[in-house]
């Protein structure tokens, strides 16, 4: 298999993402409107037995998160994560480029299985275009009267990175700092301003349409029989393509680095690959023959995570991208809790003595410590992640830490 | 208060607050309310002249003309009336004189009391129907409603408002005046009054009197005694020789100082009894060191009636003697013997003369305080007044016209004065001003001024002004804010050096309860 | 230029919308000036100290006055591969300011970013947040002259 | 009722219970620094991280709630682990001056670091310090004893509700900061005090007490406030015989009226009693002066000028403003004083005023 499977993207670049109209030429609202002729339980066992699983990074059964919402809550809200922050991806903004109705429609979906007619989609204030972009397709979409009484509202981030974590979101969407909260509760039973929220990730939302057209048996017959559908993944750093691509979830990762992505430029030899953005751990190149669905990447130590490919070819000091890595997280983290607020910190003033030639061993064994209580002690994904690709690089790459400690 | 303070926090859904700045005076009390608005939704209606803290989370804030209380709140009397939504149950099985108050507050539609007061008539109706529909209404005030020449009207008026509503005899409700000082509420519980053995029996009534005769073995006087403002102007006219002050400090704390001052000085006998040389003990022929509250045992009664003790935590300063040694020695030599072996033998006597004391002991309330009245050892002690009955059966409104304050602005003296506390210092400054925090933070007195009214004076922030009223002036800086309206200026009495009571005026006095109009008198400033 | 007060109030209708309000202040000012801090915190029913709490949570958000372009350098790991260092260098050097500062005229900010999701064309710079692709040292004069 | 397991020991508790409560419940004593039960829980400093069995990570026993089933364990090599880790990482940016330290014995985070040996952190380097100060007379902000626990955010939003502070920034440069990071007597503070009394470290200390004594040196002594009438209970901190200070007391059976909560007055302004201008003997106007005298000489002076005036000009010809400042038993002798040994009803004090 070399090529590309198209579904989401099935029509990028050959409709307006921003024009319903266009959209519902090529089959767009007749998932949503199958949704509505659906009894609400059918409608999420329909998306259960589809196996879609959270595109986010958590990998949740959808239907299943949804089902946890409590039916008898008078207000709930649907709220889209376009915070994507991790570097290296932006298969986010893709879709909504390419396919923005499918996303709306995926919410509304969402909003009739849960019973809520209030959508808000969270994007990263790194994206002002597409914020006006999804403005003119929830207008063009309430024109047309696709989203029947559902509506969406788009609010923008700031700048933060933890905001993707979904608790942050919320806490942003309310107006304060985005600090994650604790959890229990969770967002299915108080999310925004208190009420049932489901939060999910843009790439599931858009999945929905096509599950309801052509049926969740359709969706989890395609790639891995896990972790069904197709996953959209960038391709950054040192391949020739660095470019998305979609693919089944039983693609190998050698083969997006490969076949899509042209190999490594200049012919070089390939050191690491960084799967699942920058709190993704390393993969040495023996491992590259894994499959890209959620389960088979944890099996060998790493994780799926926004589906971002980082090429590092053997040239590359992993010491130093490491370093670079830890200072991104001293800078996103929240400083809420205090593993993560003082650990990101002495985890980067660590790697920068390492880099600068002026660790020793103790300082490594000192690192190693800390990251495994930052993973066990800190209170979200950000402060819990940010030590995999320290971890991982000690681990697969121990002779390039040892050339550079005294 | 009719009720305690904790339900302020809880179980009142609205809160009335009429002439108190409760996040400055009554700290802790304010936190509750605000609590209560910000996390519980409690509705909050706030009735004051100036913009306070707690204006800003109101729902309405009526800022009203200072003096007229009792044209403000009967208009709310008249809208609830005309909506019909006073409590007819509680009015019909609970109350009497209701056709009077009726008669009465007609002739106050809010459309015509919005021009006495200065605020929109429809925020005197949105008021009054928060008020009136709340399940369960509280009213606070302090000296803001009381401290005028008309103080017993607005107080009486406040009471007309809860009984028309029903609004008495439950958790979160009730007229809750917040008292300004520890121990006022005790000090009034005690006797020290001038009609009033403790317990507030009557000195006139010849049974009452007959008891305390025999209790304290002696003749007791069948006559009303004489007020603070009366003992002050008889002192003037020399029918007072002799006065003693414990633990007071007129000369900062009374209305006209010079006045007073001339009251002092034609005694022919002024004891002081004090922690410190206060501005009257420097008029003293002779000054008894007492001690601080830090240094003796005994009881406050706070402003909810929950009398809680006072423990001594060191010993006397130099020769300082415990205040009631002092008491004791001194009613030894008079021929009359007082031998108490301490504050708790002392309160053995006052729970057995002071029915409303007489369940609360000092092991009862080791840990935490008691409300009185708390009549037996059993009695749990009493947070809300008149669940079943009022001390006179029924609640009787009263019905009451609008008077102007005593002394209105005019050409000559265009300002309304009016003077209070702040949240750094306490009354007369005594304890306060030799505290080093709170005196570094604020050493010396202000006068707030709307800018508006600055403007027109051509005076600017932190300037020295001339503040003045018939009765004499004081030099003051200025503190240029829209927490006042314009035309109003606010002073603080706390500063013996710059006394707020130089300029009060002592002649007309509520005609009941003879407090001073400290929130209203005429002024101007002038540039020095 | 718009009222700030303006600015604000045309957000009232959003719901905890004041991060919104503080987007519509910075197209308008480029920052949040400290009166339309004051008062978004009065519209939108939080304390001062919690609107300012908010303010600077946000890195794309400021309470300090900053000139008429802002540009954001890329620096996490694809940019940084990309020689998002070197570009860094030459930015300064050709600004004449460090990360942080202002340019004496008013006219650019800079500042450092992580991932703005345009790693397809690496080094990324943003100029008041439109992404400027494959930026190489060697072509940064003519993209800065680009900005009047 | 839910069952579960704490350190081998089954125990019970109501539906709704956290673990914390849960562990305290079965005899573990959980360390806590941002938990406070009286504000919003924070389930930010993760020292009362646990083992359950089954999870992967620690959870924070503070805000998770007990489950049917759990085995927690509270002291497992992993949970000691992360707090040491945990204290390592504040100390590496905590000032260490604890000899001189106002809340040296009563402070959290050394009592943690005794419990658990951190003598010092592997982690120390640079970091942010944002130094002292606010030149308020009150108390004292030391950001670099500050640990981020928010419990002062919390207190003055929750409980006074000045809302005068909040966290500015993020991550490691996070710090707690009025708006604009200006003085507190520019913002809404109004210095009462709650934040000193929540502080778990020597971050905000009172100024009025620096230097008096510390904790373990004091005797403290519950009493009544002396200003305004809301009644609060506290505690004078002694010392030697003087006071040194004000501490609150929290238990609302001891501090049912403010469950600890203060304003400037009652919390920094007792030092008058320490005043050097307090009155000590009594005084004898002699010649236009006040000068000492004894005390029979001054009680003797004032019974004689009593009998006097009265017999010449009768009881109604005296009279005593009592005090509001004064005890119930102090007013009660006050006017039996004027009503029984001298015969007059002119009794009053400032109610009024």
């Amino acid at each position: 298999m070399a090529e590309e499977m198209r579904v989401l993207l099935e029509y990028a670049d050959k409709i307006n993402p921003e024009s319903a109209d266009e959209y519902v030429k090529v089959g767009g609202y007749v998932g949503l409107e199958k949704a509505r002729q659906m009894e609400i339980n059918d409608l999420i066992q329909e998306v259960k037995s589809s196996g879609l699983r959270g595109r986010g990074g958590a990998g949740f059964n959808a239907g299943m998160k949804w089902s946890f919402v409590p039916k008898n809550a008078e207000i709930k809200y649907v709220v889209c994560n376009l915070d994507e922050g991790e570097p290296g991806t932006y298969k986010d903004r893709i879709i909504c480029e390419k396919n923005a109705q499918a996303l709306l429609e995926g919410m509304a979906i969402c909003g009739r299985a849960i019973g809520s007619n209030q959508g808000y989609i969270y994007c990263r204030g790194e994206y002002p275009f597409t914020v006006k972009l999804l403005k003119n397709a929830i207008q063009s979409a309430k024109e047309l009267g696709a989203l029947g009484d559902f509506n969406i509202e788009v609010r923008m981030g700031a700048g933060a990175y933890v905001c993707g974590e979904e608790t942050a979101l919320i806490e942003s969407i309310e107006g304060h700092r985005g600090e994650p909260r604790f959890k229990p509760p969770f967002p299915g039973v108080a999310g925004l301003w208190g009420v049932p929220t489901v939060v999910n990730n843009v790439e599931t939302f858009a999945c929905l349409p096509s599950i309801l057209t052509k049926g969740s048996a359709w969706f989890a017959g395609i790639g891995a029989a896990k972790y069904p559908g197709t996953k959209i993944v960038t391709l950054t750093g040192d391949a020739v393509n660095t470019t998305f691509f979609e693919v089944p979830t039983d693609y190998i990762l050698r083969d997006v680095i490969y076949k899509l992505g042209g190999g490594v430029k200049g012919g070089k030899k390939l050191k690491a690959v960084q799967v699942g953005g920058t709190s993704g751990s390393f993969i040495p190149e023996q491992n590259l023959d894994t499959q890209i669905d959620f389960d088979s990447m944890g099996a060998i130590g790493a994780a799926l995570g926004s589906g971002a490919v980082l090429v590092l070819d053997e040239t590359r000091d992993i010491v130093d991208i490491v370093t670079r890595i830890s200072k991104f997280f001293e800078h996103e983290s929240c400083g809420k809790c205090n593993p993560c607020r003082e650990g990101t910190f002495r985890c980067r003033e660590i790697m920068e003595k390492i880099n600068a030639g002026k660790a020793s061993q103790k300082d490594i064994d000192n690192l190693l410590l800390l990251t495994r209580v930052m993973q066990k002690a800190a209170l979200c994904g950000l402060g819990q992640a940010a030590p995999f690709p320290i971890q991982s690089t000690i681990k697969h790459f121990a002779h390039e830490y040892a050339r550079k400690i005294v | 208060m009719t009720n305690s303070i904790n339900e302020l926090e809880k179980d009142a859904t609205a809160i009335f607050v009429i002439g108190t700045n409760t996040t400055d005076n009554h700290p802790v009390i304010g936190y509750k309310i605000r609590k209560n608005v910000r996390f519980n939704g409690a509705k909050l209606i706030v009735a004051d002249p100036r913009r306070i803290e707690l204006s800003n989370i109101a729902d309405v804030d009526l800022r009203f003309r200072p003096g007229t209380d009792v044209a403000l709140v009967n208009a709310m009397m008249n809208v609830i009336i005309t909506e019909g939504l006073e409590d007819k149950d509680f009015i019909a099985n609970r109350t009497e004189n209701y056709e009077e108050l009726v008669k009465v507050v007609e002739k106050y539609p809010p459309q015509l009391v919005a021009q006495i007061c200065g605020v929109d008539a429809e925020d005197i109706r949105k008021a009054a129907r928060i008020y009136a529909t709340a399940e369960r209404g509280s009213i606070c005030y302090a000296m803001g409603l009381t401290q005028h020449s008309t103080g017993t009207d607005n107080v009486k008026t406040m009471c007309n408002l809860a009984l028309l509503t029903g609004n008495l005899g439950k958790p979160g409700t009730g007229v809750n005046p917040l008292r300004g000082q520890n121990n006022v509420q005790g000090a009034c519980d005690m006797g020290a009054l001038p009609v009033v053995y403790p317990a507030y029996q009557a000195v006139t009534n010849a049974e009452v009197r007959e008891k305390f005769e025999k209790f304290w073995g002696v003749p007791l006087s069948p006559n009303n005694g004489l007020t603070i403002p009366d003992v002050v102007d008889k002192a003037h006219h020399g029918e007072i020789k002799g006065l003693m002050v414990f633990g007071e400090n007129p000369m900062v704390s009374d209305p006209d100082l010079h006045h007073v001052g001339e009251a002092m000085d034609n005694l022919e006998l002024l004891i002081v009894q004090d922690i410190f040389l206060t501005e009257t003990a420097m008029k003293a022929h002779v000054v008894f060191p007492g001690v601080t509250f830090a240094e003796k045992n005994g009881t406050f009664s706070n402003t909810e009636r929950r009398v809680q003790r006072v423990r001594q935590a060191i010993t006397p300063k130099g020769d300082a003697h415990q205040d009631w040694q002092i008491l004791c020695d001194l009613s030894n030599r008079l021929g009359y013997p007082m031998n108490y072996s301490s504050p708790e033998d002392i309160f053995a006597e006052i729970r057995k003369v002071t029915p409303s004391y007489a369940g609360i002991s000092y092991q009862r309330i080791e840990k935490t305080g008691i409300h009185w009245p708390c009549p037996n050892e059993e009695h749990p002690g009493t947070p809300v007044l008149h669940g079943e009955k009022f001390n006179r059966g029924l609640g009787l409104f009263h019905a009451i016209e609008f008077k102007e304050a005593y002394e209105l602005p005019d050409a000559e003296y265009p300002l309304i004065l009016s003077t209070g506390r702040s949240l750094f210092h306490y009354h007369t400054g005594t304890m306060t001003r030799r505290s080093s925090a709170l005196n570094e933070f604020m050493p010396s007195n202000e006068v707030q001024v709307n800018p508006e009214t600055a403007a027109r004076l051509d005076i600017v922030d932190n300037e020295m002004v001339k503040l003045i009223t018939r009765r004499g002036y004081i030099e003051v800086k200025t503190h240029v804010t829209e927490m006042v309206p314009d035309g109003v200026v606010f002073t603080f009495f706390h500063f013996s050096e710059a006394a707020a009571n130089v300029l009060t005026q002592a002649k007309c006095l509520d005609p009941v309860a003879k407090i001073p109009e400290y929130k209203v008198s005429a002024a101007r400033i002038e540039k020095i | 230029m718009a009222n700030y007060k303006d600015i604000i109030v045309g957000c009232i209708d959003k719901k905890g919308g004041i991060i919104e309000a503080f987007h519509a202040l910075q197209n308008e000012f480029n920052y949040i000036p400290h009166e339309a801090l004051v008062e978004a915190a009065r519209v939108f029913g939080v304390s001062e100290a919690q609107a300012y709490g908010v303010a600077t949570f946000y890195s794309y958000l400021s309470v300090e006055k900053r000139g008429k372009y802002i540009i954001r350098m890329c620096e996490s790991a694809p940019c940084h591969v990309a020689g998002a260092d070197e570009l860094l260098k030459a930015l300064e050097s050709q600004l004449g300011i460090k990360v942080g500062e202002t340019t004496s005229d008013g006219k650019f900010t800079l500042e450092l970013t992580e991932c703005v999701g345009q790693c397809q064309a690496t080094p990324v710079i943003t100029v008041n947040s439109e992404p400027v692709f494959n930026v190489t040292t060697k072509i940064l004069p003519q993209v800065l002259a680009a900005y009047k | 009722m839910i069952k579960l397991t704490v350190n081998g020991r089954e125990i019970q508790v109501p539906k709704g219970t956290m673990v914390l409560d849960a562990c305290q419940q079965a005899g573990a004593d959980v360390p806590t620094l941002c938990y406070d039960p009286d504000l919003k829980l924070a389930g930010s400093c993760r020292m009362c991280v646990v083992e359950a069995k089954g999870r992967p990570n620690l959870m924070a026993a503070c805000v998770s709630p007990a489950e049917n089933g759990m085995v927690i364990e509270t002291e497992s090599p992993d949970v000691v682990e992360s707090r040491k880790i945990i204290l390592e990482l504040l100390l590496a940016r905590h000032k260490l001056e604890c000899h001189t330290c106002e809340k040296d014995g009563s402070c959290k985070l050394q009592d943690y670091c005794y419990r658990y040996g951190v003598t010092d952190s592997r982690y120390a380097g640079q970091g942010a310090h944002f130094g002292m100060e606010d030149p308020n007379p009150f108390f004292k902000r030391d950001y670099d004893k500050c640990i981020i626990c928010t419990r002062c955010v919390r207190v003055c939003d929750e409980i006074t509700g000045a809302q005068a502070i909040n966290v500015k920034e993020r991550g490691h440069h996070a710090k707690i900061a009025t708006v604009f990071d200006g003085k507190l007597d520019d913002s809404s503070c109004v210095f009462c005090g709650q934040c000193v009394m929540v502080c778990p470290v020597g971050a905000l200390t009172s100024k009025v007490s620096a230097g008096k004594g510390k904790s373990y040196q004091t005797q403290n002594v519950l009493t009544t406030c002396t200003y305004c009438g809301t009644g609060c209970t506290f505690e004078l901190n002694v010392k030697d015989d003087h006071v040194v200070g004000v501490t609150s007391v929290r238990e609302s059976e001891f501090s049912p009226v403010n469950k600890g909560a203060l304003c400037v007055k009652g919390r920094f302004g007792w030092d008058f009693i320490e005043s050097k201008e307090r009155l000590t003997t009594p005084l004898i106007r002699e010649n236009g002066e006040l000068r000492p005298a004894s005390w029979d000489e001054a009680l003797d002076y004032a019974a004689n000028k009593i009998k006097a005036i009265k017999e010449k000009d009768g009881p109604d010809s005296l009279a005593l403003f009592s005090s509001a400042r004064a005890t119930n038993e102090e007013n009660y002798l006050a006017q039996k004083l004027f009503r029984a040994a001298i015969g007059t009803n002119n009794v009053d004090h400032c109610a009024r005023l």
